[in-house]
Order: structure tokens, then sequence, then C-alpha cells
């Protein structure tokens, strides 16, 4: 999904709450490579601060991975190599969420990819179909 | 028996080469193609990794050279012709005032580098958009005040014709990563209101002071960096939409943008071929010259006699041109003395 | 920029072997009426035969036919072409990659062509490789001078967009007679023949078929087909010239699928570019078959009462 | 998922390289720039496909991900990213004998099911791989008979194939091979409509395709290269 880079994102109220610059960052895969529950997360900490750094808030906050992560281990922020204080980071995002309605999601959701919708008969009228019954409508 | 040496281009390499061989007693011919001393470094603004004033540093040494006695400075003159051997050049010399002759025991080749055209980059949008620019116009532009003013977005794309086997040159041009980290940092000094996107593969910033250059445009100046090679720019209005994937997170993004800035490769000066051809020194798959031992005789060429200084080796900053400006000098003294 | 040193290499042939595609003739007659008759104009007879059959890009890249069966199909056909010693033209952009592609790899590996050829030969034919294969757009772009002649219909006042498909200029991009990213000889073309250029900004995105992304990935598709045909209806050009019948059916149709599910209205009329090419040279309504598109009806009809029925 | 490096198949690209008969080479030129997802038509609709990982993953022999993966399945084939790539490496082929290689691992036959019909129906039958027949109903009431537009057109009223064309693509087709594999995807009408109940129409936009194909059984497919971002094809475990 093509995401639109802007400026105004709660990158600044993170950064504010932890008192730091999120630029220091260095992108070095430290926090995600050395975490044992990383299987479980769909963003690591680095993807996360990189996506605050894009502004993709929605994309952050929508994440399972901060409600997952920061809460009983602090494995990541111990060997950041500059320092950032990713439980807080985790913690600040938390509460932005809860301040959008955003439902906390501890699941993770199913990898498997379903075909759906294969029968042509039930789509609306005035459709075409991806049915190939009898010829086709759309040749490609 | 001392004989003068013949140094071909009038940028940093040749200015330093030149100066340290009349410093130590050696006679210089300094031979320039354009109007006026200074090469590439005259065009800039600010050095790197230290923000320093370009003009005032390249116009000093310039000074420096025309002050110092036993070289002689020939403006808007070509190399015509060469014979001879180590020790024992003749060497033909042609300017809009005639052509001459002279007798030198060395050559030192410092004949500098060109900054890519990217006209094959029709993916940027270069030569169709005004507002697609390459980093020398970027340095023209901020010379003359022309940086796009208030809340505007700025995007700086690296590698445009380095690391390119299609469109450009294999190699990496060394000095992209550090002098679009300058632009961006230009950019925010001149325009704080303004944001500045920096496109890049990877960072190379080796040695002392670049990559902590780097690092202060990210954290002190808040440049933001992408890393991720733009794969378009489209015309969209009055802005310009850059497209590229931020492979960090692995997903597609577009930035909307004022002004796109192409960090262009570092080529081999123009006629560099012909110019080998005249002097019969051996230039690599580029046109590039090509180094006797790429180590330990950096400055030598494929002949004796012949030596090679600054970035018509290689790409290189500015600190290793004036080094082997330096080198490429005490190599020419050894064989005049 | 056209790269005109490709351009000198088209010849202008007496004579060239038409190949037909599936959608021009099956779903928009009029890209094969326009196309035959309009090289007749221009000076080139089109010659047809009835036992070419389809490229077979289509069943290849839906993986059911394996390289190695796709591979005799294009050989078959070229031959045809051979046989009577033509060049091929082509008006899509699927078939002239496909053909172009595969025409390449026989004639670059000599095992794989003598074991095509083995084939061939048990039905009496045989594949050289002599047969070149230009698309028909790259041929109107060779004889601009002969269309500037023959123009009975200027174009005047009528703002026409742009789409280039993917196949012709990014698969070709050595091979196109344009720049993958920068192309223009179809706006000469149009100047040419008087139409007003209208650029907008989705013009070299693909136009979503995505070969067969509409039938196995639709929602995929009709996403992609939104954005470039938003991007089109923000420039809002009186038709949209496309030069592959399938970005054709795909534009043309999506518009309406998509009206229909969003509610929305989208009605940009969608023309082959020898459609067009056979409007100026001044063929009749009729052979311009545009009653079998699907969108924008109305504002064909408007174009056409401007520039003359 | 955490990756094993010791699952990787570190021969697999040199070992793929010979069989894809040289559609799949320069691979490990690859840059890992993006500059091919940057512009990528259908990185930009879904929120995981990615040609550079594909790519990476044939380099680093990372094979079962990329061939259990729907992702292989998105790929638009404009060849966009060759246009662009750098090192010129033409990654449409690869997602094309990519998918070669998953059909053979037994991923993927549903869609190519789906398409399997053009092939018999179409294009061995006629010649012709697109037919005049229309489904959709308000094309059909727009156009009309298509037959008639074509002879206004100044064309026959049907273009038709000969029979000896016909035949020769039908030889092709059984001497390469492609007539036994339709064959054997064949077997099962997946997606007959007129057959089905009330009952199964209710089901009919809930229920996953069936898991074999002709006499093929079909393995899932799974989103390797990121979640499905709470996209309707994924529900919760």
């Amino acid at each position: 999904m093509r995401l639109r880079i802007d400026e105004d994102g709660i990158r600044n109220v993170v950064e504010e709450a932890i008192g730091k610059s999120l630029t220091a960052c260095l992108q070095c895969s430290k926090c995600g490579g050395g975490c044992s529950h990383s299987e479980e997360f769909d963003l690591t900490p680095r993807q996360v601060v990189e996506s605050l750094l894009d502004c993709q808030d929605q994309n952050v906050l929508d994440s399972r991975m901060i409600w997952l992560c920061g809460r009983h281990c602090s494995g990541c922020q111990a060997v950041c190599p500059v320092g950032l204080p990713l439980n807080d980071i985790m913690a600040v995002l938390r509460e932005e969420a809860l301040k959008l309605d955003i439902e906390p999601k501890y699941e993770q959701p199913s990898l498997v990819y379903h075909k759906f919708e294969h029968c042509a008969k039930h789509r609306g009228e005035g459709e075409a179909s991806e049915s190939m019954v009898g010829g086709e409508t759309q040749p490609a | 028996m001392s004989k003068k040496t013949l140094v071909i281009g009038g940028g940093i390499a040749g200015i330093t080469a030149a100066q340290k061989i009349a410093q130590n007693g050696g006679e210089v011919i300094l031979i320039e193609k354009e109007g006026e001393l200074g090469g590439n470094f005259a065009k800039l603004a600010y050095t790197f990794p230290v923000l320093a004033d370009a003009k005032m540093i390249v116009t000093r040494e310039i000074q420096t050279a025309k002050a110092t006695s036993g070289i002689e400075i020939l403006p808007q003159t070509e190399l015509r012709g060469v014979s001879g051997s180590a020790g024992d050049f003749t060497v033909e010399l042609n300017s809009p005032s005639g052509t001459r002759s002279e007798h030198v025991g060395a050559i030192i080749v410092a004949a500098g580098f060109h900054y890519m055209e990217p006209t094959a980059y029709t993916e940027y949008s270069y030569g169709r958009s005004p507002k697609v620019v390459t980093s020398l116009e970027f340095e023209k532009m901020a010379a003359e005040n022309r940086l796009p003013k208030g809340n505007a977005r700025v995007v700086f794309v690296h590698c445009v014709g380095s690391r390119d086997k299609a469109k450009g040159y294999r190699y990496c041009s060394k000095i992209c990563c550090s002098y679009s980290a300058k632009h961006a940092i230009m950019m925010k000094k001149a325009n704080p209101d303004s944001k500045a996107y920096v496109f890049y593969i990877d960072i190379r910033a080796l040695g002392k002071g670049y990559e902590e250059f780097i690092r202060d445009a990210m954290e002190v100046y808040n440049v933001r960096y992408i890393r991720g090679r733009v794969a378009k720019v489209i015309e969209s209005g009055s802005k310009l939409i850059v497209r590229a994937e931020d492979s960090l997170i692995g997903n597609p993004v577009e930035v909307e943008a004022d002004l796109v800035v192409l960090a262009s490769a570092m080529e081999p000066p123009e006629g560099s071929r012909d110019l080998a051809g005249i002097l019969g020194i051996a230039t690599d798959e580029y046109g590039f010259f090509q180094e006797a031992e790429v180590n330990v005789r950096p400055c030598h060429s494929s002949k004796s006699g012949i030596f090679l200084a600054g970035s018509c080796t290689q790409p290189m900053e500015i600190a290793s041109a004036v080094a082997m400006g330096g080198l490429a000098a005490s190599e020419a003294l050894t064989l005049i003395r | 920029m056209p790269r005109l040193d490709k351009v000198a290499q088209i010849p202008k042939p007496e004579q060239i072997f038409f190949f037909k595609s599936c959608v021009a003739s099956n779903k928009y007659p009029g890209i094969e009426a326009c196309g035959t008759e309009s090289l007749r104009i221009l000076g080139v007879e089109p010659v047809e035969s009835d036992e070419q059959t389809c490229c077979g890009g289509f069943v290849t890249f839906a993986n059911v036919a394996a390289p190695t069966a796709s591979m005799p199909a294009v050989a078959r056909n070229l031959s045809l072409a051979e046989e009577k010693n033509l060049d091929t033209c082509v008006v899509c952009n699927g078939c002239w990659t496909f053909l172009n592609e595969f025409g390449h790899f026989m004639n670059n590996n000599a095992e794989v062509k003598g074991s095509v050829n083995m084939m061939l030969n048990m039905m009496g034919r045989e594949y050289k490789g002599t047969s070149h294969v230009f698309h028909i757009a790259e041929m109107y772009y060779r004889l601009k001078d002969d269309i500037s002649k023959h123009v009975l219909r200027p174009l005047k006042g009528v703002k026409i967009a742009t789409h280039y498909g993917c196949h012709y200029l990014g698969g070709g991009k050595y091979s196109a007679i344009d720049d993958a990213q920068m192309p223009t000889y179809m706006e000469e073309l149009i100047d040419l023949m008087g139409g007003t250029v209208v650029p907008y900004a989705a013009n070299r995105e693909c136009c979503g078929t995505g070969f067969t992304q509409i039938i196995n990935g639709k929602d995929l598709s009709l996403d992609h087909t939104q954005r470039k045909l938003d991007s089109v209806q923000e420039a809002d050009p009186d038709m949209l010239i496309v030069q592959c019948p399938y970005c054709h059916s795909q534009l043309d149709r999506v518009q309406q699928q998509l009206n229909f599910r969003q509610g929305v209205n989208y009605q940009t009329p969608v023309l082959h570019i020898a459609q067009l090419v056979g409007m100026a040279l001044g063929l009749p309504v009729s052979q311009l078959a545009f009653a079998a598109h699907v969108s924008g009806r109305e504002r064909l009809e408007n174009v056409l009462d401007r520039v003359g029925r | 998922m955490l990756e094993q490096v010791k699952d990787w198949d570190d021969d697999f690209y040199e070992t793929f390289k010979p069989i894809a008969m040289g559609f799949v080479n320069e691979a490990e030129k690859c840059l890992q720039c993006g500059k091919c997802t940057g512009q990528c038509p259908a990185a930009a609709v879904t929120p995981s496909y990615n040609p550079r990982k594909i790519i990476r993953d044939l380099v680093y022999g990372n094979v079962k991900r990329v061939l259990s993966s729907v992702e292989l399945w998105q790929c638009f084939f404009c060849s966009g990213c060759y246009s662009v790539c750098p090192m010129d490496i033409n990654f449409p082929f690869f997602v094309f004998m990519f998918r070669l290689a998953a059909m053979n691992e037994g991923y993927g036959w549903e869609d190519v099911k789906q398409l399997e019909g053009y092939a018999e129906k179409s294009y061995l039958k006629d010649g012709i791989t697109v037919s005049t027949f229309e489904r959709n109903p308000f094309v059909m009431d727009n156009i009309g008979d298509i037959s008639k537009i074509r002879v206004e057109a100044g064309l026959p009223p049907e273009r038709t194939v000969s029979p000896r064309g016909i035949a020769e693509i039908n030889m092709i087709s059984d001497l390469s091979g492609m007539t036994a594999f339709m064959k054997q995807i064949g077997g099962v009408e997946l997606l007959d409509c007129t057959t089905c109940t009330d009952e199964q129409a209710k089901r009919c936009k809930t229920k996953p395709m069936p898991s074999k194909v002709g006499k093929i059984k079909t393995h899932h497919r799974y989103y390797n290269y990121g979640e499905p971002g709470g996209k309707k094809n994924a529900e919760a475990r």
C-alpha cells in the first residue's frame, strides 16, 4: 500500500514525552534482531520508529506491536546503541491509541490466503465476473 | 639539471601540485582549459564534512599559487601534443593567442572530473520539469539565493548515475552521500521552515567527520533520510510527486515535493580519452586515467614521467585530491632534480 | 523523445503481414478495421492470413501453457509472415512483446530453435527468424509524413490524453522506439493530426489489467485502474488514446464497473491509436466502430460532431 | 516468522538458473535499492507485495517463502520494475518462472484453473484467446451484437481461424504437453454456479475455493511478506 509521507504526526508527541529525538535511531535492527518475541509482532521496534518518522501514524497505532511490546521486557532498549527508551515510546503510543479509541489488539491474524467470491452468479448485476463458465467478459 | 613541470588542470589538485613544486624550487607551467582557475571546487558554496566557505578557500589557494614565483599560469590553454620521454618531454600548448612549444621534465595530469548530466534519467523528469535540478545547479541556486521559500519540501536523490549499470556507471561516486547531506543542511539553514528528504541506498560516509556530518544532518537539522532509490518523479500540477520504497518498512512511499535535487555521478572529465591518447597513457573502462598500481602507486600513470592527481583517476573528495596533488608534486620533483 | 535511429530502421514496405489481435477482433472491431484501412491509405497494403492464431501470450502468462508450448506457436505465426516474405505489424502491445521476446529468444538459442523447428517441420512449416515485428504505432510514427498529407478530419480542439501501455515501453526498454519513461511519439502524432495533448499525472501508470490480475485478483486490479482513471478525469480529456487493445478494454470497461460498484461517474472514451488515426484520415464513422465502446459514448458523438462525420 | 538461515537453500539460485531456460539471471546483481517497488502498481495497492524482497529471497535461496506466498501471484506483469532497474533485472520473468515452480510444489492451482478455460475453450478451440462472449448485462445491452458492428465496419461478421491453423496449434499443444497438463487440471469444474443450491448460494461469497483442482491437491498460500493488514482476506485465527 503506497504511503504518503507527511509532517504532522504523533512523532512530536512521542519525542516530547521521551525527551529525545527519534532521529537518533540508526535503523541498525539490533532491537528486532535480539527480540525473543518478535515472531508475534507485526512491526519491530525499528519499524515503529521508522514509521513514526515517516508520520505513518495510522500504521503504528493500528498495529499489534504497541500493545505487545514493552510491558514485561526491556530487551530492546537495553541493547539500543543510541539508548532510545523503547518501552516509553510504546507506552506513549498506547496512550495515544486509547485517546483515539483504538481497540487493543493482541491476536495474530491468520496469514492463510483464502480465495472467495468465485461464484459469478451471485455478484451484483451489471458486473463482469471473474468466472470462466462458458466464456468471459473481460479479456484479461 | 632543473626542468619545468607541466601541470594539466587548474583545479585544487593541480593548484596544490603546482604550489608544492614551486615551493621546492621547481618551475611549473599550469595550464587550464577554462578562463579561471579553481575547477569544480570553485563551483561550490561550502565544503564538507566541515561546513566552510568554499569560495574563500579556493580563492586563497589560487592567490597563493599566483603569488608563488616559479608558477606560470596559462588559462584557456590546452595540450595539443607530447613527444619525448620521462625527464625530457616536448609539449605543444595551444591557447587563443597561439601555439607554443615547451620542454618539460615531468607532466602532472590533474584534469578533474565532470558531473554527469542525468539526461538519461527521464523517470526523474530531468530536463522536463524546471523543479528537478542536479546538485551542481542546486549549488548555483544556493549561491544566488534562489532556494525555495516558505514551507517547501525538497527531495534529494542519491546514486543518480552511480551504481547503475543500465543508465550510468557501476562505480560509487563516493562523495554524493556527503554533498547531499551538505545540500540538505544548506537548505535547512537557508530556510528552516523547509523539509528535506534524502533517499539513499547506502550511506557511504567513510572516515573521520563524515559519519558525524551525516548524523548531524539527521539529528540536528532534522533531515529525513529514507532508504530506497527513487523510482519516479512525476509532475502533478505545480508539485512534483516522488515515488520510492521505504525499504526499511518495505512499503512504497510518496512525497510531494517542490524541488528535487539529483546527486549526479562524478564521471571522467570530458575528452579524457583524447587527452590520454595525446599523452599516451592508459584509461580504465570508464575513461578515468589508469593508475599504475592502485594501492602504493596511485599517482603513477602507465607511462613513466607522467603523474596523475585528483579526481581524474577516480571519484574523490577535496582532501584526497589535495593529498594526491602533493604526492604527484613530490614524484615530479624526484624526476626533475 | 523518440529514438530516431530506431525509427529510421523501420522500413516502409509495400506490404506488411497484419497480425490480428483477439481483443481487437472480438471486442473492439474498430481497431482491426481502422488498422488495416489506415495502413492502406498510407500506402502499405496489409496482408492477412486466416491461419494466424492468437499469439498465445495470454495463456502463457496464465501459466496454462509452458514456454515450451507457446514458443512453437509464436514460431508458427511468424513463419506465416516469413512464407510471404513480409514483416509483421501488430496492433497490440501484448502481441508485440510476446512475438518479439520469444522470437529473440529463439533466434539467440539454436537449441530451442532447432526443437521448435522439428515440431514445425511436422506440419510443413519452418521458422527462420527473418520477419521483424513492428507495432502499428511505430509504423504510424514512421509514416507520419504520409499521415499529415492525408488528414481529412483534423482533430481541431479535441483534447486527447495518451496511455502507452507497459508491454511496449517497459518490457521493450531497449527495443521500443521511444524512452520508457518519457515517451512522446504519440503526442507528436496527435499534434500532427491537429489534436490538443492533455497531460495528466498518471500517464505512465499501468492500466491495471495486470495480464491475469483482472480475473484472479480483481480487487487489486480495479483499485489500480481507479487511481489511473481519477487522474485522467482530473485532466478531463475528450478521449484517452491507448495503443493496446487490452488496456483499451480495461480502461473502457472498468469505468462502467466502477460506476456500477461505487456510484461514481467515469465517462472518458477510450480509443486505440489506430482508431484515432482512422478518424483523422477520414474513415467512415461505421468503420471506427464506436458502437462497441462501453464508456463515454456521448462524448465520442460530441467529438464526432465537432470534427465532422 | 523467525527465519532460520539453515533453512535457506544456498544453491537454489544456481540450480534454478539453468532450469529456468535463461529467463532467470542477473538476480545476484540486485542492489536492494527498492526502485522496483517504488514504482510497482501492485505494491501500490497491496500491503505486502514487494519485488525487492522476492529477489532477495531468490538470491538467499529462501525458496519456501517465495513459492508458498500469495504475493507471487499478485504481480501485474507490467515490466515497470525492469524498465527502471539500474541492474537490468527482468523481474517479470522471475515471477513467471517462479509461478511454474510454485505450481510444481502445489500452490496456486486455483488461479491457473480459473484461466485454463481461455486455453481450452477459446484458444485451442477457435484459435482466438478472447471470444465475443459477453457476460456483463450492461455491456450486452449497450453493445448488442458484435458481429453486426463488425459488418458495419467492413469486416466479416466473425473472425475465424482456418481449420488447418486450429489443427496445428492443437498439435503443438499435444506435442508440448500442454494438452496433458490441461487434462490434469480440467477434471473438476470449479466455478459451476448453474448447479448450486440456495444453501450453497448463501455461502458462496464466503466459501473458500476447493482445495482440489482436477487431480491436483492445492496447498494454501500465505501472506509471507507482511500481514494482510486487516484486509478481508485474512480472518482471525
